[in-house]
Parts: structure tokens; C-alpha cells; sequence
């Protein structure tokens, strides 16, 4: 179905939530600021006036709790979802989340299911800091009974949470704070991007380059580059954490024998690790150099936009992996590099696009 | 406080006197080593399981947590589908999944039990926002000890409770330790109750091992959270017999006096509710007698069902992961 | 309550203007876009961290969250530290690594902040334990909002305080919002201060912009805490005058009014405390113009040896992961 | 050093606490039930005797605020170990573990440190069910900040619960329910374990066994009978999973040309993940056959014994593994399966040995 029209991403998650609310009374959201002026970066603009405050539902400061409450709630035909403004904070309800919600359909024999959303925020930038900037998909998809999204574009941000509320299982939303900002095609009305597959972002040939979240846009950013210097990048979005299915991302190594993945959250024990372990197991002769992961340091986010650099993957480091691999030569390579930089100008290190101007 | 007519009591103490039977057969057989889970036995504590679900509609609900064979036949469970549970049978009450500290039985009102200790607090606030929303008469009763309270989890709960003014019961059985770690090595020196009046909860704090007490004081919450007047909380003083976990006696291994444990005997709440009955001339020797044989009919068929349902089949194992 | 010398409350007013008027430069200066970090400010709200960390010795110890600037400048902290951590420079007080929601300085006491809500709860009652075991008389002051007493975490922490009796002064800044969230749409209509009394602690409950209260308050809970008589609790009603998070006024977005903000205004800790020692002859406008004068100066050449300093080396920032 | 001591796992962890609570007065341990009569399966057994209750400290029910209370009196000088009778019950923690612990002395510019141990045991067996029997080490290991070990033998058990208590860092320390009976040499005194690499639990040149903690045992049971029918495997204990350290399982490789990991947790961004792209990266030649990953079950424990088979790794699985890579021949492969069924003879599928008999 051919659609021009093009929404931010911030837009198109709103835009999910009021079709999801007006079909099915049994959807509310619930969540620490959810119905105040600021709507959770304006995702849920407008919803409360809209479905009562009922529906959009303000909570104390209790996450282990408030996620207890919204799968008990779930139990007789709710169908809740709860919001944090940052992934940090669920931390304190791995326990609700990973003990129950994740077991429940499991544990009880299948007697009940367990229909909730969990919307998670990824902050980066404008000095967050340790606790506020982590990207912790790897920890909800080492768990089965979880299903995990992270949606990349708008089309899939406003699919995705469709589909989440509409899913009988939990289901984590991951949603990175760097892409609200993005504009992209989305469908009108109602919905459903399956919780199944990768999304081909990009076709190309040379070198398969997994990708999740923000990342899908550094990785796009080096593939447009790339193909200027005779390297057509293949970008996966890998967009469906669990239950992940490698078989598009072995497809693809299949054509270009390479695979380089990128993501947001930290490297060891990450969501590259068990991409390129995936492919090892499954398509080892495919490879035809040693596979490449990036990811964010291995150290906890610093405040300060002096100790950025380095720290989270970029368009230029996938470029330098590529270049590694023996995909370019040198003189395509130091152009690349070049036509990224002038690309980037002069926005800080710490914001997206020059509107982003903090505090979260 | 409500007076209980007596023969509100005597239909009481066959509930009473059937968790005890069952619990007895549990320790007893749990040595042949084919009930292959954990089990945490209320003997001692029936009271409160009876008492608080007595005063609770057939359609309102309860949840608890790893010591939750009381509560799930107090408020009506399956007797066959627990005990076919324990023995990790495919007739189990979850199929064998679960084991003896996930008990369920929805067609009853027992949402659920979760070993994680608080895990069940919220699951039952999450309830009584629903039934709230959909505007259902129905109560929540969430059972905790007294140690399940000292996590946070309790505490935020409570307070979304309060502040939602949400249909549910806390009923605390405070038998004073935690596995063997005694109350006064984890709490500071005040009324438990505190905790719940500090979250605006009305209090009721009674004699658990006092049927016609805990009846009362739980119709009068009942009727409290039940009016919409918020959540209410029921603390009741009582004492486990056996171990913690298993089922043996455990007075000689150090955390707690024989002596303690005498002290506790003859306010065992089976034979307090016995005496008063008999006293009031509400049961006989014959009746006591007809009913326990009654029972432990019914207790032999529910083994004799578990030991002869099949185990789960291992190949549906994976099943059921997603729904 | 203790009366307190109004000489004792002109050496504070410097405290208290000090406070404002460094947060009043970080609000002006924010738009800049040097501050690259989110900023709490506590303007309106300063004579709580004042009143408190008067009545604290210097070595006693204080711990806070989000909204630390106050508590850290009233406790001693190292005001160019501070302001160079907000500007990300390798001078700030963690060196660039925390942003100004991780404000620290042990040189005075000031142990940690930290901004997921209630962390640094525990943080303090750890300190505390271990300043038990080592029988050391120190006291921990731990700063809270109304809406960080949602937490589970302070009700575990509070609990296991009260259980050891340790030296732990929690201080709830009550200003009736968590972000722009009212106290009444998250927590029940009774006594916030009776959370801390469930869990069998004494309580305070003054006006937190009366710094005279609030110091005669401080001083008996410490005396209390410092007793061995366990934790205790303070509750002080303030009103935060800016935005949650940022320099600006926001009272026209719509989750307060206007007219509740002015009527914070007249109430306005700095202004009323001016106005009393006006009154007792202990502030004349020479007085003030030249504490205003010097703190001036303070202030900018905090800003200015902030923005002198160097950014921290890009290549130090996967240095000191682990000890 | 030659040592003839032979100690259960048991007793070295028992050993290894008396050692540094008489070495240093700051130690202390704390959790539900550590003074009890149980003594958290007699690993404490006699320490409040002779220690004390304030060193060996009981605890109210409060996982996140007893972990904060840990790092805080930590920074006074203590050296505090929690226990956790179940890694479950951790979840229940990870705001402070992950948010505060893992980043203390980063986030504070190294001003502070974060000496502190948490202890969890795995549970296995005996229909312990969903939520009692979890292996949670991948959570751990992925957060930069933290230590995560996972002792497999006694000796270890010892060295590494002291090397732990001895680190300023963070230190997750791991311990699988099914090891506390096992026996092995425990040398006498105090000694530690680096937490830096893994151990060669067994040498061989055909095939690579990288397994954690209580698949080491059927990674030996194996092992040696694989010997018997001519494969020689070289068993890695991986012990040390953050930081982790490849090269010995590269070396290995190197060597072997074929790759097995067996871990106690889910496979699905596991243990195994990193191991395979760890290896896949850095010694990709060096693989004669696709890498094989082995793993609990991707689903959560189910109670009844009627349900386990299939969902723990056993010695019979990787001896499939590795007939599959090619490396027996169906009847060595045969004879192999035969000889390990009657080594375990008629011992139920829920206990590691006879002795073990619940209820926990
Ligand atoms: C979160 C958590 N921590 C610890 C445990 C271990 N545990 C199981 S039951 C129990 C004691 C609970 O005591 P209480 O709430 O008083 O109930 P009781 O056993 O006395 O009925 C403990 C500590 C657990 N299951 N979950
Ligand atoms: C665990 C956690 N949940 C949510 C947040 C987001 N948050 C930051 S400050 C705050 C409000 C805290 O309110 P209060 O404790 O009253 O302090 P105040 O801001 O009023 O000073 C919230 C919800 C957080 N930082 N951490
Ligand atoms: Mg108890
Ligand atoms: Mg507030």
C-alpha cells in the first residue's frame, strides 16, 4: 500500500495508543508522568483529555509494584501498559517482569496469559549520565516468555506497539530517546508489524550489517556513504530482539559473506554476541572473514560530553570495520570518512540534531 | 465486634479439620520421596486461611504465597488437583508446571500463589484495579506473613491501594518468624499494624488462632473494603507447628524453644474450636468422628487420584510458552 | 522546641542566600548551552537543606537524590566543584563522569547523590550501620522528596534502620509534587510523616520555609539520632518555585496554578528569614548588599574557573572502571 | 603445591569465610537465614558461634535495600557479603546492584570503591519450579563494573570466595545447589583464586568444552568417556565471566578446531553467545566445524520431574554434540551413550546424588 505520508516518531507511537485505546477499552496506560503537560516527550499528547485520566493513568513512584499491578490487572481483561521514562528505572521491577509476567503462561500450564506492554526509554545524550542512559535489551532477551521490540522507524514504532498491546504475551518496548525526533512513512489506521522478523532497512550485497534501534540510523548513515564509495551495504534492522529470528540476517550473509553488527546496549553477552554466535552455528561456511561487533564501551555512560567520543558506535566506526574487513581501499576509505565528517558539520557530540537541547 | 452464631462455626470446623487431615497425610507421605517439591505446611495456622476466606464471597478473590495450601482450601480449591500437583502430576492443578508453591485454582477464586515472597502482593492490587475499573462488587484478599511485609513491594502496593481506594483485603498471619529467623531480629519493636495504618488503612488485629474472632473482624473489613471505602489490613497472631519448609517438627534445632512451641499447643485452633463447639453442645464424639471419617475418605481418594494420574509428558515440556 | 538565637539565623542567611543565588546563576546561565546536564534546582526550597545540615556536626554525613544542590552546598561541598561538574570539566567533583545528578564531596560529608529515585536511601543507612559497628558518633542525614517515601526501597531501609537502632536522620522534603504529578494523585489523604511512624520511628512535621523550625526541629531529631536511639523522621512542607528539571517557571503548562504559586511566594524561605532578622535589627541593607556583593563574586569565579577548565581527556574515559 | 586434603564444596565456602572473617575484622556476612540453624546448607555452619551475630548477620526481608546497605557500609571500611539463599530473590535487586554497585567507582570519578560480595545460589532439582531455580549469570556478566564468578570445583569455591572478598569491586559470586556436595582437593590457608581467567579442568586435543560451573561436572562426565572411545576433550572451566577472558578457550581451539559451550543458564544471549562470537572474531580459521552451543532449555523450569528431561544439558547431550561435529563413529557414539546411561543407573532425574533428597 503506497502511503507519503511521514510522521515522526514520536507522532506515530502517539498515534498507535489512540487507535489502540479507541478499539479496546481494555487498553490503559499507566505510568509515572503519563497524563502531565510534558506526555512522555508528547507521545501520549492529547490521550488523557481525550480517555480520562482512568485510562491514562498517573502512578506513585513504584515500578516493582506498578508492574505487579498492571499484570494483575491484565488477569481479567485489562490489557495495561506501563511506562518508564527511562530504562534505568525498571530495574527495580526485574522481578515482577522476569519472575512473574515472563513465567506466568508458562507456570500457571497455560491456564493465563500475561497481556502487557512495558515501555522502556533509552536516554543518551545532553550528559544523562550512568544512570539514565543505559540500553538494557540484552537483559529482558536472555529471558524467555518475554517478547522484546525495538523499533527503528516511525512505521514500526506505531506497528510495533500496535502490536505489542495487541499480543497476549509481555511484551518489552525499547524505545531509543534519539529517535524520537526522526520522520518517516506510516500508514494510517490500524496496524500490526508482526513480533517475528528483522526489517531489510537497506538491500545491498558486499557486507550485512545487523543492526538495532538508533543504530539502524548510524548504520543507514554509513551505507549511503558506503555506496558512494562502491560498497553497497546490506542494513538489517534487527528490530525483533525475542524471539529473534536469524534466519533474514543468515540470508544475507549468505549473499555477502560478511556481517557486522551494531548495536546500542553494551557488547559482552550483548545482542551482537548471540547474532554472530546465530551465525556461526548456522552458517559458518557463509562467512568469508571473521565476523565484527560493535557496541557502546564497556563502561558505564559518562556525564560529560568531553568523555563521549569513543563511546557510543557511529557511522564512522561501522565504516572503519568495513574497511577492516577488506571492503574498501584506503582511498575510498579515507573519503568516506571524510564525507561523513562534512555531513555531520558541526552538531555537538551529545545531541541528535540541533533542536535537542536537554534537560532529558 | 460481630458476635458469630455457633453454627456459623460448626460448618467452619470441618474446614478447619479437613486442611489439618490434609496437611497431616502431606508430612506424613512426604517421606516416601514422591511428592518432589517444597512444601510449606499451615498446620497450626488454619484459623486465619478459614476465618478470613469464611467472611470473603465465592466470587471475590485471594491470592498467596509459598505457605498457600490453607488458603486455597479454605477459599474452595480442588483438593485433588493439589494434591496431584504436589505429586508433579500431569493432573495437577497447572499441569504439574507449577509445583506446590504455585497453587491456582480459578473457578474458585484462588488466582494464584507465588514462592517469591511479596511476588503475589501486587497480582492482587492489579485485581482489584480491574475489578474497580469494570466496576465489579467483587474483594481481593491477599495473604502475607509477617516477613512478606518488610519488602518494598508491600509498601508500594499498599499505598496505590489507598490512594486508588481499591477493593482489597491485606490479611497478614503473623506467626512470628521468618523461615527460622524470629520477628524481633527484623523489625523494630512496634505494633506490625503500624505499617498498614501509616498507608491510611483501617486495622484490624485479632487472635489467629481464634476462629469466631478472626470471622468477625474479617466480615467487618470485608464489609469495609467491599463498601469502597478503600483497602484494609487484618493482622493475625498465630504460630506454625512444623518446619518451615518440609514436614517435620524442628523445636530441637536451635531457632525456637521446645517450650515456645508448648506454649502454642493448647491454643491450637482446631481444639480450641472443637472444645467451644462441643461445649455448646455442636459437636459430638460421633459427629467429630463421622466427620473425620468423612474426610479422610475424601483425603485417601485425592492420593490414591494423584499417585495414579500419569506424569506430564516430557514432550510437552516446551509448550506453552507463549500464549 | 528549642528557640533559636537569631544570631544563629544570620549566620544561616548567608547560607540561604548563597544557595539561591548560585542556583539563580545556573538558571540564567543554562540557556547557554554550556551546563550540558539536566539541573534540579531547589530555589524556594533551601531552608530545609540549610535548617538540617546546621544542625549536623561536620562530619556527619548526608546523602541525597535528583535535587542535591542545596544539600551538597549546605553541607560544605566545594561550590567551583560543583559548578565545574555541571559544565563537564575534568575539575568537577567526579571529574566530568556523574553530571550534576551525582554531585559529591566526602571532604564535608557530603557522601553521594543520586538520581534514581530513592538509591541513595540505602546508600545512607549502610553508612549508618557501619558507623554502628564501628561506634563511631557520627549521624546520617538522608534527603528525600514526598514522592521518593513511594519507593519500596525507603520502606526496607527505613525498617532495617529502625530494627538496628542506627544513627539515620531521614529528611523529606514535602513539596508536593514528583515532577508534575500531585501528592494527592499518588499517595492517600493521611499524614505522609505516619509511613515513618509505622515503622516505630519519632517524627517532625514543620514548615519547611520557616528555617528557625526547621533548624529547632533538626536539632532535636539529631540529638535523638545521635542518642543510639534510632532513626527518626522529619517531614518539612516546602514548594519548589521552578520547573522540575531546567531553569524556567512553568506554572502556565498546566499541571499547577498560577494562583498556588503565588501563594508560595509570600512564604518564600529566604524572604521571610531577611525579613525577621530586618526586624531584629541583625540584617540592615548595607549588611545584605554586601553579603550579595561578596557571594556575587564567589559565584563567578566559580563560573569562570569552570569554564576555564578543560574538558577531561576523551582518552581517560575507560580509565578506572574497576578499583 | 601438592595437597591431599580432599573438602566439600560445601565445607571450602565455609573455610573460605572462617579465613577472612579471622583475617579481616572489616568482613562481614549478611541475608536471610545466614545465622540460622541451616546455616544456608551449612556453609555458614558455626560462624555466628564464633564470629558473632553482628558479623554474621540476619536480615529482614528487603533484597534492594540490604544491597544498598551493603555498598554503603562498604564505604566506611566494611567488606560486606550477602547472600541469597536463590539468585531469583536478586531480582529483586538489580536497581542497586546494576544502577549503584557496578557503577560506584566510575560514576564518582574513582573516588569510591564498591567492596563488596553477593553470593546467589542457583537452585536445581527436587521441583523447585519457575521461579526457584533460574541461572541468571548472563544479567550479571553483560553489566560492565561487576566481577561475575562461578566456582565449579571446591578448590575453587574457596580461592574465589576469598579472591572476591578481597577485590574492591563488585563481585558476583555464583554458586550451583547441585556442587555443594561434591568433593575435591582444597588446599589449607588462605589462598586466592584470580578472578582473571578460566581453568583447564581437563586437558585433550580433539575437541573444546567450554562450560560454567555445574556443567563442568557432566562436561568431565564426558570427557572421560569420550577417552574411552578415543576422543580426547579438553574441558575450559570458564569460572570467570566478567572479565572474561578468551584466550585460553582460543588457545584451546587453536588446538581442537571444534567448539562446545555448555552453561547453566539459557542459551539465547547467554554464556554460550559470547564464548562462540568471542571466538568466531578472534580465532574464526581456526574453526574445523560450526561452534555448537548448549544450554538449559528456553523455557522457564518447570516443577514436576515428569517435565525435566530435556531441559538441563547433560553429558549424554554433548557427547551428541560431538558426534554430530563428526568426531565419533555411530558406534563409538553408541557405546559412549550406553556406558554413561549405566554410570547414572536408577538415580532420579531431580537430584545430583542419592543424598540429596529436597526439600530445598
Ligand atoms: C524475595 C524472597 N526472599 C526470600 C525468600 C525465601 N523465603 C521463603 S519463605 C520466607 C519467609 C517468609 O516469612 P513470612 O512472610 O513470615 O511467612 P511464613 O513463612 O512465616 O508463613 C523466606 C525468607 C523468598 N522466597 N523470596
Ligand atoms: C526510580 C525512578 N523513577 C522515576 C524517576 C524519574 N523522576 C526523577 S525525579 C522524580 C520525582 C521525585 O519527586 P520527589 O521525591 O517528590 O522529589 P522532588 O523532585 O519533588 O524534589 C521522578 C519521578 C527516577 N529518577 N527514578
Ligand atoms: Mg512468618
Ligand atoms: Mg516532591
Amino acid at each position: 500500500m503506497p502511503e507519503a505520508r511521514e510522521l515522526t516518531f514520536t507522532a506515530a507511537i502517539r498515534e498507535a495508543f489512540d487507535i489502540a485505546m479507541s478499539d479496546d477499552d481494555g487498553v490503559f496506560v499507566m505510568g509515572e508522568g503519563v497524563a502531565d503537560p510534558k506526555a512522555v516527550f508528547n507521545t501520549l499528547a492529547g490521550l488523557p483529555e481525550k480517555f480520562g485520566k482512568h485510562r491514562v493513568m498517573e502512578t506513585p513512584l513504584a515500578e516493582n509494584a506498578m508492574t505487579g499491578v498492571a499484570l494483575g490487572a491484565a488477569q481479567l481483561g485489562r490489557r495495561p501498559v506501563l511506562v518508564h521514562q527511562r530504562v534505568d528505572f525498571a530495574l527495580l521491577s526485574l522481578d515482577q517482569i522476569i519472575n512473574n509476567a515472563a513465567k506466568w503462561h508458562y507456570m500457571y500450564g497455560g491456564i493465563y496469559k500475561a497481556p502487557i506492554v512495558i515501555r522502556l526509554i533509552i536516554g543518551r545524550g545532553w550528559g544523562q549520565g550512568a544512570q539514565h542512559a543505559q540500553s538494557l535489551e540484552s537483559v529482558f532477551a536472555h529471558i524467555p516468555g518475554l517478547k522484546v521490540v525495538m523499533p527503528a522507524c516511525p512505521q514500526d514504532a506505531k506497528g510495533l506497539m500496535l502490536a505489542a498491546i495487541t499480543d497476549d504475551n509481555p511484551v518489552i518496548y525499547l524505545e531509543h530517546r534519539w529517535l524520537h525526533g526522526t520522520r518517516g512513512p506510516v500508514p494510517e489506521g490500524r496496524y500490526l508489524t508482526p513480533i517475528e522478523q528483522p526489517r531489510i532497512a537497506r538491500a545491498g550485497g558486499k557486507v550485512t550489517i545487523a543492526a538495532t534501534s538508533y543504530m539502524v540510523v548510524e548504520a543507514l548513515k554509513a551505507a549511503e556513504i558506503l555506496d558512494i564509495f562502491g560498497c553497497q551495504a546490506e542494513v538489517l534492522d534487527l528490530r525483533v530482539l525475542r524471539p529473534l529470528d536469524p534466519a533474514m540476517v543468515i540470508q544475507s550473509v549468505r549473499k555477502t559473506g560478511h556481517l557486522i553488527t551494531v548495536d546500542t546496549g553494551w557488547g559482552k553477552y550483548g545482542i551482537g554476541a548471540e547474532v554472530v554466535a546465530a551465525v556461526a552455528e548456522q552458517a559458518f561456511s557463509a562467512l568469508a572473514k571473521p565476523p565484527a561487533r560493535l557496541a557502546t564501551a564497556d563502561y558505564p555512560s559518562p556525564s560529560s560530553m568531553g568523555l563521549i567520543p569513543g563511546y557510543y558506535p557511529t557511522a564512522e566506526a561501522i565504516i572503519g570495520e568495513v574497511f577492516k574487513m577488506g571492503l574498501l581501499t584506503q582511498d575510498a576509505f579515507d573519503g568516506a570518512v571524510a564525507a561523513l565528517r562534512a555531513q555531520k558539520g558541526t552538531l555537538p557530540i551529545d545531541v541528535p540534531d540541533p533542536k535537542f537541547t536537554g534537560p532529558f | 465486634m460481630t458476635e458469630i452464631a455457633s453454627n456459623d462455626l460448626r460448618a467452619l470446623f470441618r474446614d478447619v479439620l479437613r486442611i489439618r487431615m490434609v496437611e497431616e497425610a502431606i508430612a506424613e507421605r512426604y517421606a516416601e520421596q514422591e511428592m518432589r517439591c517444597p512444601v510449606h505446611l499451615s498446620i497450626g495456622q488454619e484459623a486465619a486461611a478459614v476465618g478470613v476466606c469464611a467472611a470473603l464471597d465465592k466470587d471475590d478473590l485471594v491470592v498467596s504465597g509459598h505457605r498457600s495450601h490453607a488458603h486455597y482450601l479454605a477459599k474452595g480449591g480442588d483438593l485433588k488437583k493439589m494434591i496431584a500437583e504436589l505429586y508433579g502430576r500431569a493432573t495437577g492443578c497447572t499441569g504439574g508446571r507449577g509445583g506446590s508453591m504455585h497453587l491456582v485454582d480459578p473457578a474458585c477464586g484462588f488466582q494464584c500463589a507465588l514462592p517469591i515472597v511479596g511476588g503475589s502482593i501486587p497480582i492482587g492490587v492489579g485485581l482489584a484495579l480491574a475489578l474497580k475499573q469494570a466496576q465489579r462488587p467483587q474483594v481481593v484478599g491477599i495473604f502475607v506473613g509477617d516477613a512478606t511485609i518488610e519488602e518494598g513491594v508491600f509498601h508500594e502496593s499498599a499505598n496505590f491501594a489507598a490512594v486508588h481506594r481499591l477493593p482489597v483485603v491485606f490479611v497478614c498471619e503473623n506467626n512470628l518468624y521468618s523461615v527460622y529467623t524470629h520477628l524481633s531480629d527484623r523489625q523494630p519493636d512496634r505494633p506490625l499494624a503500624d505499617l498498614a495504618r501509616g498507608h491510611g488503612m483501617p486495622v484490624w488485629r485479632g487472635d489467629g488462632n481464634d476462629l469466631g474472632q478472626v470471622l468477625a473482624q474479617s466480615r467487618e473489613a470485608v464489609a469495609h473494603a467491599r463498601a469502597g471505602q478503600g483497602p484494609v489490613f487484618l493482622e493475625f497472631t498465630t504460630y506454625r507447628w512444623r518446619e518451615h519448609c518440609g514436614p517435620n517438627y524442628d523445636n530441637h534445632i536451635g531457632y525456637r524453644t521446645e517450650e515456645e512451641f508448648q506454649s502454642w499447643v493448647p491454643k491450637d485452633p482446631m481444639a480450641q474450636l472443637a472444645a467451644k463447639l462441643r461445649a455448646a453442645g455442636q459437636l459430638t464424639a460421633a459427629d467429630e468422628e463421622r466427620l473425620r471419617g468423612e474426610l479422610a475418605a475424601e483425603i485417601a481418594a485425592a492420593f490414591a487420584f494423584a499417585k495414579a494420574s500419569p506424569y506430564p509428558d516430557a514432550a510437552t515440556a516446551g509448550d506453552k510458552i507463549y500464549a
